[in-house]
């Protein structure tokens, strides 16, 4: 048994499906094309930041499903494969809950100053901005706080 | 409990690849897959940890972020995705020779991952030594020429490089023990071993963490390299 | 009542037949219990050194309780003292709990209990414990170099910044000791999966399986994350590497956000297997099938599932979003649901037994006492308003020492009496265990629960002096007082369950007259477990409650104890011989 | 319970009591349903125990109403309470807009706390009954946090953020204040009192720096040391029988009994305050009593300033050298410096309560002190 090749012996290898080495070497170039796609992507602007940062991680969204599905032969695996394969990217998605308390902190009631500083997250360490008014700092590794 | 003897003891007991706590070759691979799931989620989990440390600063500090990623060379970059993702193709086709019991296929193909993955870590060598030689490490003596800060905040620009070095260097030391991994492998199916020629199990669980160490590279790449001007 | 807790039908039942050899005398060498891939092998291993390391995590609890009957301390510095409740705390908690139930019952059981011959994955369950032993070597060293004082927690700045270089050892040792987890739970899914015997549906499971189940589904998601946090610490210390800086900008808050990702599973981790552990003794010791089978099992999935969602309420006041806040603390109530479910099934299968008061069934009722009142001071912690002052107080160190002590080590001592005779073949005395088992519930409420009140009272935790609030020392000094009964409560069946490995009777297949695939294989198994996979063809608890009563009268009527079968006859006779 | 032995928190800002009865109807909820399963526990143990004689028959192994019952009912209770502590906690987190502010600063191991007009206190905090406060707090190192459990308020104190607390004192009193998230090594004694004062008392602390009297200079509190000890009952503004006077005193020659003379400097005054029977002044017995032993070097030391001002004046308290005098002594302070004025305050701060805290010994007062330094250095 052990000596035959395993493809003969469907029942052997349960889910030991051989793909067609077709299908990889064309999912290969789909994925240096998706690639490619996330470089010009990068350089194109949708109009917004939030969308363009969007855009780049929807594209590396469907390379990691192609590799998932194809490569890592998710296609042809068990029920239990996938589901396993399902509930670690939920799970992480669920972990990401936790930037919701990064996002709901402005909302605070709160009638603090920190929030009067856009975009700074929440530091209280007030960022200078624009850069270009700075002076040329030379040989200063950092900035005077506050 | 009434329970019955079994009728289907060590039925394949002749089988050298199956281990004895298992019934048959099915149940083996069927738990071997699995278990290679199982311990892949984990990893998703361990980098995710880090992908969202790194959402959370780059959300705060965007433009810093922005200006500091200016300094990554995102030719070398494009470079190392091409050199994985075609590496990831030559690890499927070596699962496939395997399964085919094709012997020197699955060299050849492990053979030409083994370059791509020494490719990759040759290339990130160099960048990394690009950004020492910027003063662009975090630590005392960071941003000591300011001019490849592009006029990002040091502290903010601290933050990026660090997780920068702690991301790309995590997912480093995974390709380096990819390598290992492989090359271990490869000395199995070159010494014919019955371990791996009978059973392409080993072969596809190498696979399958090689296609993840390719995974975390396909997130890193655009978040780390190509940012959206803010 | 008699030594040998037996029951009529031990003979008839075990289908197994008694074999000479079994898994713990089948080879002496040193090499084959180092090299073994056995499950129960290296159940023992995980026991031994397990064991050790509780004693040591009790003896720093024993400083501290000691140090706390002064308000000013007597025998500790400050710096020594803290160093001494982080040694607790993390060993305690990395090293013991997490550790114990899944690890040495887990280990032991799930492969007997599903009728297979061994976990999935043998030689990963041996590099399992081999990880742990090289994780707790670096936790040791780091404290025998010096100690670390940054608490359990870790809390960056203070772990990254300003405690000393000690932390980075440590969080090594974390580090590893969590990849030994996540082998043992990869193991105990994939075991789970696919090695059931034939007909051991998912519904004919034990609940034990189920809660391991459970508590693998745990380990896989949760510890990758407190791995790489801790990693982030190590990096920060060691390549300088700023994550959490705050001086540059990070956020210190995003490593508890982190840090509770994991290690509010984590609490689950350790409690679930206990609460597999307490069907298990209830069901048997009730002599009737658990009440909400179906409840039970999927409730154990629900708290695992539900104990992902409800991380921020350890962080109610550390400055996380009031929005968060309320949506935690409303998953927190929700996940209580399935918590007080198993407590009112466990109590309702009391209903109609046939209740034999034996130890393990003594730890088991106390463990519904005690976990009651951990679980519902639980709700204290949970609602937002009362949080807010009750968190960071020696209140919140009763509750999860009521949920962590009274729950999971109470569980761990019931399990490990009640599957003793079957680990090493040998029973232990049973009337001393009985009212050690008592001891155990009056040590423990003794200790704890002046904690409540203390802590209601405002002692903020981790506190070593108390000088300023003399009107906390009473508490502490009952405290203290109770402690000392518990830690006789943990010495006592240390020394008689060692005695007993020489010198107790010899145990039959299955001395509790117990249910389950595990008592139908010899005591001690086989090292293949059993001699032929079973095939189970009836449900599980099969218990009958009314026939076994009428036995009992028919023998009673006769006057002849039922119990006693020729096996254990003859065990008596030896006895009085000696 | 008792007084001696309480087992509850004092009840001390407006949180208190709501909190409290939240707490209350927990542990009720909480007895209850540990009472429920322990009876049941008990009852069913002694019922159902082997050997028995109880019904057995008709076991019930599910029951989808009970097991709905026993999970729908903790359900809404526990929704109940969370609906509670969720109005609680709201309003513990949105400060009033009338809140006055106060800012604290963590830092290991003290609580240093500003309060909105510049008074400093480390590990205490002062502050009025029936007023709302708002903390703004941040930490200089570790992460802290600020506890008062009389007044069930609890933040965490980090750095780099910003975060607030707030709450009314309601009954004056001394509270404990802790910091309850761990920070190194002396964690435990990184704390103090919080002091609630009675409104007006507060105004007052408030409004004399930190104190609840207002500071004395040197000269003042000799002034005032000088009349406890009753020198002027003897030495007044002109001379007389019993003593000489001591305006003008300051640099003058003096007969002494025996014809030698000396000059009323320092060292001169110091002696006579001590040992008076050494240098008697000529025309005068030696009626003094001695104060060597009696009074500390401080004492002197405000009596001598003193002494100055009215030594410095010439003749009469009515000639023109007493209005510097008087000036001094009302703090208006003449021609000096707000800096010196406020080095003289600085000096004088050993005249200090117990209640003033050490940070305005080293905080403002003590950074004028270095200002008018150097501004006379400059000068």
């Amino acid at each position: 048994m052990a000596s035959t090749p395993l493809s003969s012996d469907s029942k052997h290898g349960g889910h030991s499906h051989i793909i067609n080495p077709w299908v990889l070497f064309f999912n290969m170039l789909w994925l240096m094309f998706l690639l490619v796609i996330t470089f010009i992507a990068s350089e194109f602007d949708f109009g917004n930041v939030i969308i363009n940062n969007v855009v780049a991680m929807l594209i590396a969204t469907v390379k990691a499903v192609f590799v998932i599905w194809i490569f890592m032969g998710v296609m042809h695996a068990s029920k239990l494969a996938k589901i396993w394969v399902v509930t670690g990217f939920g799970v992480l998605f669920l972990m990401f809950g936790i930037l919701g308390d990064y996002a709901t902190r402005q909302y605070e009631p709160v009638s603090g100053w920190e929030t009067n500083v856009p975009n700074n997250g929440g530091s209280a360490f007030p960022r200078e901005w624009p850069p270009q008014k700075k002076p040329e700092q030379v040989g200063e590794n950092f900035r005077p706080r506050g | 409990m009434a329970a019955i003897a079994s009728d289907h003891g060590h039925g394949h007991g002749h089988d050298e690849a199956l281990h004895h706590q298992f019934e048959d070759m099915e149940q083996q691979n069927d738990s071997y897959i699995v278990g290679m799931w199982t311990f892949l989620v984990t990893e998703v989990m361990f980098f995710g940890a880090l992908f969202l440390i790194y959402t959370l600063y780059r959300s705060m500090y965007q433009l810093d972020f922005y200006l500091a990623h200016k300094v990554l060379d995102t030719r070398m970059g494009m470079i190392n995705t091409f050199v994985l993702l075609f590496s990831s193709f030559t690890v499927a086709m070596s699962v496939r020779f395997a399964q085919l019991q094709n012997r020197m296929g699955v060299l050849a193909m492990l053979g030409i991952t083994q370059i791509c993955a020494g490719t990759f870590m040759v290339i990130k060598y160099f960048e990394y030594q690009e950004k020492f030689g910027h003063h662009l490490y975090p630590g005392p003596g960071f941003g000591s020429s300011p001019s490849y800060l592009n006029g990002a905040s040091p502290n903010f620009a601290q933050l990026y490089f660090g997780l920068y070095f702690g991301m790309t260097g995590l997912h480093g030391l995974h390709v380096l023990i990819g390598m290992i991994v492989i090359g271990y492998l490869m000395a199995k199916w070159w010494r014919n071993s019955p371990m791996v020629t009978k059973d392409y199990i080993p072969t596809e669980l190498v696979g399958l963490y090689w296609h993840f160490v390719d995974l975390v590279w396909i997130f890193l790449f655009p978040l780390m390299y190509l940012m959206p001007k803010p | 009542m008699s030594a040998i807790p037996a029951d009529p039908n031990v003979t008839a039942v075990s289908a197994t037949p008694r074999t000479e050899t079994n898994y713990l005398n089948a080879d002496w060498s040193i090499k084959s219990w180092l090299l073994t891939g056995d499950h129960k092998r290296i159940g023992i291993l995980y026991l031994v050194t397990v064991s050790f390391f509780f004693f040591l995590g009790s003896i720093a609890a024993g400083l501290i309780r000691y140090e706390l009957t002064a308000p000013a301390g007597f025998i500790l510095e400050s710096e020594t003292y803290n160093k001494v409740f982080s040694a607790h705390g993390i060993i305690m908690v990395f090293l013991f709990l997490i550790v114990a139930i899944p690890a040495i019952l887990g280990n032991f059981l799930l492969p007997l209990m599903i009728g297979a011959r061994d976990m999935a994955f043998p030689r990963l369950n041996l590099l399992s414990w081999y990880l742990f032993m090289i994780g707790g070597a670096c936790i040791m060293g780091g404290m025998i170099n010096g100690g670390v004082d940054s608490g359990w927690t870790f809390y960056v700045p203070y772990s990254s910044m300003y405690a000393n270089s000690n932390v980075t050892m440590v969080l090594t040792g974390i580090f590893i000791a969590g990849f030994s987890s996540i082998t043992t739970g990869i193991n105990f899914i994939v075991t789970t999966h696919k090695m059931r015997a034939p007909g051991m549906t998912w519904f004919r499971l034990p609940l034990m399986v189920w809660a391991l189940y459970a508590t693998g589904v745990v380990i896989i998601l949760g510890t990758p994350v407190v791995a790489v946090t801790l990693l982030c610490i190590i990096f920060e210390r060691v390549f300088h590497l700023p994550i959490f800086s705050a001086e540059l900008g990070g956020d210190p808050v995003l490593f508890q956000h982190l840090f509770w990702f994991y290690s509010h599973p984590a609490v689950y981790i350790m409690i679930l297997p206990a609460f597999g552990v307490q069907s298990e003794l209830i069901a048997n010791f009730a002599r009737k099938r658990v009440f909400g089978y179906h409840l039970i099992a999927f409730s154990s999935l629900a708290i695992a599932g539900l104990g992902f969602l409800v991380w921020g309420h350890h962080m109610f006041i550390s400055s996380e979003s009031m929005y968060q806040g309320v949506v935690f603390s409303l998953i927190s109530f929700l996940v209580a649901i399935p918590s007080a479910i198993k407590v009112f099934n466990w109590t309702a299968t009391l209903y109609k037994g046939n209740i034999r008061l034996q130890t393990p069934m003594i730890y088991a009722l106390g463990f519904i006492g005690l976990f009651t009142i951990g679980g519902l001071t639980g709700l204290f912690l949970g609602c937002l308003g009362t949080d807010v002052h009750l968190t960071n107080t020696y209140f919140i160190v009763a509750h999860f020492h009521y949920v962590m002590v009274g729950g999971a080590v109470t569980a761990f001592l019931g399990g490990l009496h009640y599957w003793w005779p079957k680990m090493t073949g040998r029973l232990y005395p049973e009337s001393i265990a009985k009212w050690n088992a008592v001891l155990v519930f009056i040590g423990f409420n003794l200790t704890f629960f002046p904690q409540f009140i203390v802590g209601f009272m405002g002692m903020p935790r981790r506190y070593h002096y108390y000088y300023f609030a003399p009107e906390f020392q009473p508490y502490h000094i009952m405290s203290t007082l109770g402690s000392t009964v518990l830690a006789l409560s943990f010495i006592i069946p240390g020394l008689y369950l060692t005695r007993s490995l020489t010198k107790g009777a010899k145990a039959s297949a299955n001395p509790w007259g117990a249910h389950g695939l595990e008592w139908e294989t010899s005591s001690p198994p086989p090292t293949s477990n059993f001699l032929q996979i079973p095939v189970v063809l009836d449900e599980v608890y099969d218990f009958d409650p009314v026939t076994e009563h009428e036995q009992d009268k028919a023998a009673q009527a006769l006057e002849v104890p039922s119990y006693l079968s020729n096996e254990a006859k003859s065990i008596e006779s030896e006895k009085e011989k000696r | 319970m008792f007084s001696n032995f309480p087992a509850t928190p004092p009840q001390a800002s407006s949180f208190s009591r709501e909190h409290d009865l939240i707490f209350y109807a927990l542990l009720a909820l909480t007895i209850i349903f540990t009472v429920m399963v322990g009876i049941g526990v008990i009852y069913f143990v002694i019922k159902y125990k082997r050997g028995s004689d109880a019904d057995r028959s008709r076991p019930i192994y599910e029951d989808a109403r009970l097991e709905t019952a026993w999970s729908v009912i903790p359900l809404i209770l526990a929704l109940i309470m969370f609906y509670f502590g969720t109005k609680l906690f709201i309003t513990m987190r949105v400060p009033p807009a009338d809140a006055q502010e106060i800012f604290v600063i963590g830092k290991q191991w003290m609580w240093h706390v500003q309060h909105s007009n510049g008074v400093r206190e480390n590990n205490t905090l002062h502050v009025p009954a029936g007023k709302p406060f708002k903390l703004t707090m941040i930490s200089q190192d570790v992460i802290h946090a600020f506890y008062i459990p009389a007044f069930r308020a609890q933040m965490h104190v980090v750095p780099g953020r910003y975060t607030t607390m707030w709450f009314t004192p309601t009954q004056p009193g001394k509270y404990h204040l802790f910091c309850s998230m761990y920070c190194g090594t002396q964690h435990s004694e990184m704390g103090g009192t919080v002091v609630v004062m009675e409104p007006r008392e507060w105004a007052n602390w408030i409004e004399n720096g930190g104190q609840s009297q207002a500071t004395l200079t040197l000269e003042q509190s000799g002034e005032r040391l000088y009349k406890q000890l009753a020198c002027n009952n003897c030495h007044g503004a002109e001379d007389n029988m019993r003593a000489p006077s001591l305006y003008g005193i300051w640099g003058k020659k003096r007969t002494l009994t025996g014809g030698r003379s000396v000059i009323a400097d320092q060292s001169y005054l110091r002696e006579s305050i001590l040992r008076p029977h050494n240098k008697i002044t000529n025309g005068y017995s030696n009626t003094m009593p001695v104060y060597d032993g009696q009074i500390n070097e401080e004492d002197v030391l405000k009596l001598m300033a003193y002494i100055k001002v009215i030594g410095s004046s010439v003749g009469g308290p009515s000639s023109s050298g007493t209005d510097t005098a008087a000036a001094v002594l009302n703090g208006t302070k003449g021609t000096m410096s707000p800096f010196a004025a406020n080095a003289i305050q600085y000096q004088n701060s050993s005249m200090r309560r117990v209640d003033s805290t050490p940070t305005t010994r080293s905080g403002e007062l003590a950074v004028n002190a270095i200002a008018a330094q150097q501004e006379a250095k400059g000068n």
